[in-house]
């Protein structure tokens, strides 16, 4: 808003309060964010930025709609769904953070499934918001079979890694590194996991990005920008050092296990924050053509119509200069 | 009492008939009764068990509504219960989580002007409360749960709570009936002299017709359920009457033309 | 004829005025403060919801009264045995009541778990967790109850040299009936709570698998419209109570104003 | 001296061996069947996760029983009040308890997503689930019993014509003691399940919190830890609030066996 | 009745003293009571309000034990509560959620042999509740609950309950204490038939002192608290024993000489 009178030029400019959701809760992969709050980048930037944990990305994207969040931080194509749905209430993307979707399909070894077609038949499980399992019949027609001819079991997450180990379900759809880790951590050796992940079986997608309501956006060009500014100075610190990160994290939630959260992490930039496409083009970028093919692709397998606009899904217009966002050799 | 200065009528049953009604079913315990009580009077009700004695009672505090008929108090249609009343229930009926002292002290804690004061007097009330206690013999039954009591005590923490907040009419249900021949005389005597000093309206339920010649001003005979006034003996002897005059000719005389008159009732 | 129907009429009548004023201040307050409906939708975009998913709603509906009302049966056949050990007993009192209190302060949501690796996901863990959350304040109620009868009454049957069980039986229990339905009331909603959350956490069938496969694709009304088929549900079984508690404690409800 | 201790030693062993008792059958039972920990840890190993993270954890704690305590006190204030209204007038009993009864049917965690929206997450939703959740035992108990007050008693006070709310103080309320009583031991207990799924699904503080942490982690024992603190924490309530009944109700008490 | 041919001792109070405790505080009901009650006697206790009449019953009864002595029942120390024995409360507490009717028949319900053909024989029991009923009066109102009779009809139903299982020791704790005079006079000729007819041993307390020597065989006296029995009176008249007989002079010296002593100890 205008200032009713001209500040003096000393005067700092006035500080913008941001309340930020993340997906899920505070774990290795959300230390871009809490690098950039711990580390002073925000605030650097005129921003007061206080950071929540989520429960899943559907509740991080109504929060935000219903304007609990200013920003927030969830999966791009939940994003979509909603923003079919409500309309009047769209989203839209600012910076993709996990370049490469994450969703799988992990079962096991002594399954016998080698190849997504010999799910066919079988059991799956998975919470019913997982993006994994709502792209399923997308990932399933991709590969050439019927999606319906799978039936699923609704479960809680803690309860999935579990449920496939102990047999339960045949197979299960989770993020690529909470899967793998519950897999590991439930004693299942790494040589047992068998990994389909949807990016390598003919699914494109974007995963989780930095979002907010293009109404907030327009009313708050500069903090945004700022806020992107600042979070890919901690996108590039934590890349450059998982370790310190971590830390960071640990700070913030005394709870988490070091260890753990850095295995989680680095997992995360191995196979999510980083790519060739990112060491291309920046961080929080997107390749067009990709975006257009992802909505295409989404709109179908969530059965939106009418399919959104790349434009009304994703705006690159409050990243910094691509010089400021490459990641760290 | 029934002189040209007959005092201001104070209680007045007109025509009141009174059906219970319950799963559908009618007792009929009262029917057209009548029965004006001058203030100031000392009026005993006898009669067979289950005949309405007690339901009179509740008709003039006001707990029932009758069926037929009006109740009056003080020229007043009695709508619902009522301010200036003093009962002591045939089941003396205490409140298990209060003391006997505290049992006593309740009206004063509901009823105006006590109420008011209560807070800033309470030392004064309790010393009013432990008078009375003493005076039906329950001193050092103060601070005891009514369970802790017997039954004749508790029938006499219930007649105390009756007394307490000096109420002008005072209805009671048989409240000598659980106790012993001469505590129960020396309570007549309190009674009788209490009475003699507030001068209260009192309407007195009991079986025991010696008490009523005793105490009352008229006595009132009813009959089987349901109930009706069938006779009235005005009960003209001395004040104040002493125990010992209950030998006395004149009294036993009372007494038996009334028992007499019960038993010609019943046959 | 024309009298029993108005007055049945008569005692449907309030309720029904607080249902409808209810749903419409929520309506009207949605309205007017212009909530979303991915927050909370109106009662009308619930009930169009309701319409549209009817066929998929009832048979989940179904599955979660069946385990509700297994779970239930079971709380009230275990509450009041425990219920009235406890209130017998001094010593079972102070024995178990810590750990009673203890497990009941614990959300029952987090023994889904382990329910489903032993049993299974399906119906044997949604009406455990039914059982589990409704049978305490049953035990309780009904231990207070049998604790708290006269010991007037008591004696009238000691009097009579009536074994433990007899006291129970004549006095504790009959005492302890306006208790027991109290509890009912807890208890039947707790119930359907421990089905709808058991499902939540995992099943194949129910509401509570219905509202998360809804609220995962953003169907706030028709997760709403769940909510409401149970509430439905819940008030149904209250009224057969209420009824069997009109009969059956009329005694003591005798003052009734 | 040494009587007085050992008379609280005598009323504290019976607790003690029960919950040793369980604790063991708990931790042989595990170990006999094999049970993996991160189905159900044994007692030893919550221990020492608790041992590991106990500085993490009492934060957390504190934070539950805050928001525990803060939606227990509303729970007493409204259902105490509510209790008594609908335990007085049976319009009002009748024409809100079906409304009372159907949201009670709701599970309240389905009301966290909407609290969240509200209010952000925190402190905030947790209160409100806890005071929602709590509620209800309270204003149920409470109705049942001013409602079931003996009639005669009742005369009592109207025959010195006590108003209404006279009425309830002097008879009502001091009656419905019991009744009170026994609805805060499963209050207390709600209350807490309140606290913890709200912070479940929506705070950074408190032992919910910790829980989603400690599974998303598959640190099972951890999520356990939590879980017996929260137990412990109610038991220590329930303590106290059995001191004040003992003190306030020993009246209906009086024939304790 | 103190013949050589004296009956077995039924009752047997040796030395019994009783102190309540309650808050720490003691109450010291009875002081050093032996009484000795042979099968088939008919021994009636009155005392002062408050004096331990009641306590005596529960002692007999095995609702409180001693704190000293001992109680026996032929020849048995009582340990707690006995099967063949029949009470009737000071207060008629009945059971609210059962009918006047299903309240009479709850001895029937408990005590042996009655229980094991309860469901067999439950006509004729149910004939003999209602025959029971009506010699005390109540028909038509067997199937009433307790809060809708009067006082006098809720004492009479508890009478009742006490007698239906035809107990071999009946303990009756003022049991027309809120009788009309007429009722209660009935009353009394219906106990001392069955009496004469079932030989049971009673205990009767009773603040009536005609009511005692109308009915026992032996009236005690009690102190005021703690209780002692300070007086025994044998009454020897003959039975059964009439109404009118209450105005011969033999009966009325039996009270008059027995009110006395009450009057010598109280003074
Ligand atoms: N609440 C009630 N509901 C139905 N009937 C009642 C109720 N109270 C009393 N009655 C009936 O009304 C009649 C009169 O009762 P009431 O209590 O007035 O008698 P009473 O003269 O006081 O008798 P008693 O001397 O035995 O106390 C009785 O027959 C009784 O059954
Ligand atoms: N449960 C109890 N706890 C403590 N004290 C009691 C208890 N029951 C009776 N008492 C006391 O014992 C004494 C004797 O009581 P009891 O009931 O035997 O008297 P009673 O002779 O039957 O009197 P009443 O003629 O008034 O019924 C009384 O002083 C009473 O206060
Ligand atoms: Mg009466
Ligand atoms: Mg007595």
């Amino acid at each position: 808003a205008a200032p009713v009178s001209a500040p003096p030029a000393a005067q700092p400019p006035a500080i913008t309060h941001i309340r930020f959701a993340l997906d899920w809760a505070i774990e290795g992969p959300s230390s871009p964010f809490l690098v950039a709050l711990d580390k002073g980048y925000f605030a650097a930037e005129g921003l007061s930025v206080v950071i929540d944990r989520g429960t899943g990305s559907a509740g991080t994207v109504s929060r935000i709609a219903g304007g609990a969040y200013e920003m927030g931080y969830a999966d791009i194509n939940a994003m979509m769904e909603f923003n079919v749905k409500n309309p009047d209430k769209a989203l839209q993307a600012i910076g993709i953070v996990y370049n490469t979707a994450p969703m799988t399909v992990f079962t096991l070894k002594d399954k016998g499934i080698n190849s997504p077609q010999d799910l066919v038949g079988k059991k799956l499980g998975a919470p019913a918001g997982d993006a994994g399992r709502r792209l399923f019949p997308l990932f399933a027609s991709q590969n050439g079979f019927d999606p319906n001819a799978v039936e699923w079991v609704t479960m809680e997450p803690a309860l999935r890694e579990v449920s496939l180990a102990k047999g339960e379900v045949d197979a299960i759809t989770a993020f690529y590194g909470s899967g793998w880790f519950g897999l590991t951590r439930n004693n299942v050796p790494p040589d047992d996991i068998v990994a389909f992940m949807y990016a390598d079986y003919g699914l494109p997608l974007y995963g989780n990005a930095v979002m907010a309501s293009p109404a907030y956006l327009a009313a708050n060009a500069d903090a945004v920008k700022g806020f992107m500014r600042g979070l890919a100075r901690g996108w590039q610190d934590s890349l450059a050092d998982p370790a310190a990160a971590v830390e960071i994290i640990k700070r913030r939630e005394p709870l988490v296990d070091a260890e753990v959260e850095q295995q989680r992490l680095q997992l995360a930039i191995d196979r999510h924050f980083l790519n060739d496409e990112v060491r291309q083009n920046g961080f929080g970028a997107v390749d067009p053509a990709r975006l257009a093919r992802s909505i295409e692709m989404v709109a179908q397998g969530f059965e939106l119509s009418p399919a959104p606009s790349p434009e009304a899904v994703f705006t690159d217009a409050y990243l910094p200069p691509k010089e400021q966002r490459m990641p760290p050799n | 009492m029934n002189k040209p200065t007959a005092p201001p009528v104070c209680v007045d049953l007109q025509h009141v008939s009174l059906r219970y009604v319950s799963s559908g079913r009618e007792v009929h315990a009262l029917e057209d009764v009548s029965l004006s009580i001058g203030q100031g009077e000392f009026v005993a009700v006898a009669g067979p068990s289950g005949c309405g004695k007690t339901t009179i009672l509740k008709l003039v505090a006001g707990l029932l509504p009758p069926t037929q008929g009006r109740v009056l108090i003080d020229g007043h249609p009695v709508s619902g219960p009522q301010k200036n009343v003093g009962m002591a229930f045939q089941n003396p009926i205490l409140l298990p989580w209060r003391t006997a002292l505290q049992n006593v002290l309740l009206p004063l804690e509901v009823v105006q002007p006590h109420r008011g004061q209560f807070r800033s007097q309470r030392r004064a009330y309790e010393e009013r409360a432990h008078s009375l206690l003493h005076t039906v013999g329950l001193d050092g039954f103060a601070d005891k749960p009514p369970y802790e009591l017997s039954g004749g005590m508790q029938q006499r923490v219930s007649l105390c709570r009756a007394l307490i907040h000096e109420p002008e009419i005072l209805l009671l249900d048989e409240p000598f009936a659980a106790l012993d021949a001469f505590t129960r005389e020396e309570l007549w005597s309190v009674l009788q002299a209490l009475w003699t000093e507030r001068r209260c309206t009192v309407i007195l339920v009991t079986h025991d017709l010696r008490e009523a010649v005793f105490l009352a001003t008229r006595v009132h005979i009813m009959s089987k359920r349901p109930g009706r006034l069938i006779h009235e003996t005005l009960i003209d002897l001395p004040r104040p009457r002493a125990l010992e005059d209950t030998f006395k000719p004149e009294f036993v005389d009372y007494v038996h033309s009334i028992y007499g008159r019960i038993g010609q009732v019943r046959a | 004829m024309n009298d029993a129907l108005s007055k049945r009429f008569r005692t449907l009548l309030p309720p029904l005025i607080t249902i409808v004023l209810f749903l419409l201040i929520w309506e009207v307050g949605c309205l007017v403060l212009g909530i979303d409906e991915f927050v909370l939708p109106r009662p009308t975009a619930t009930l169009a919801a309701y319409q549209k998913w009817q066929s998929a709603i009832w048979p989940n509906a179904w599955q979660t009264l069946f385990t509700t009302l297994v779970g239930f049966g079971l709380a009230i056949l275990l509450g009041v045995g425990l219920g009235m050990l406890i209130g017998y007993s001094a010593l079972l009192y102070s024995a178990l009541y810590p750990l009673l209190i203890g497990f009941n302060s614990v959300p029952k949501a987090a023994l889904v778990p382990v329910f489903v690796i032993w049993f299974g996901i399906g119906t044997m863990p949604a009406i455990l967790i039914a059982f589990l959350i409704a049978f305490f304040p049953i035990a309780v109620n009904v231990a207070t109850g049998v604790a708290t009868v006269e010991p007037e009454m008591r004696d009238v049957l000691r009097s009579l040299g009536a074994s433990g069980f007899d006291l129970f039986r004549k006095v504790g229990f009959p005492r302890a009936m306006p208790y027991f339905f109290a509890s009912l009331k807890v208890a039947i909603t707790l119930s359907f709570v421990g089905s709808v959350i058991a499902e939540l956490g995992a099943s194949n069938r129910g509401i509570g698998n219905m509202m998360v496969i809804a609220s995962s694709r953003f169907e706030v009304p028709l997760v709403f419209a769940g909510l409401m088929v149970v509430a439905v549900m819940g008030i149904v079984l209250y009224a057969i109570f209420a009824l069997l508690e009109r009969r059956m404690v009329a005694w003591a409800y005798r003052g009734g104003t």
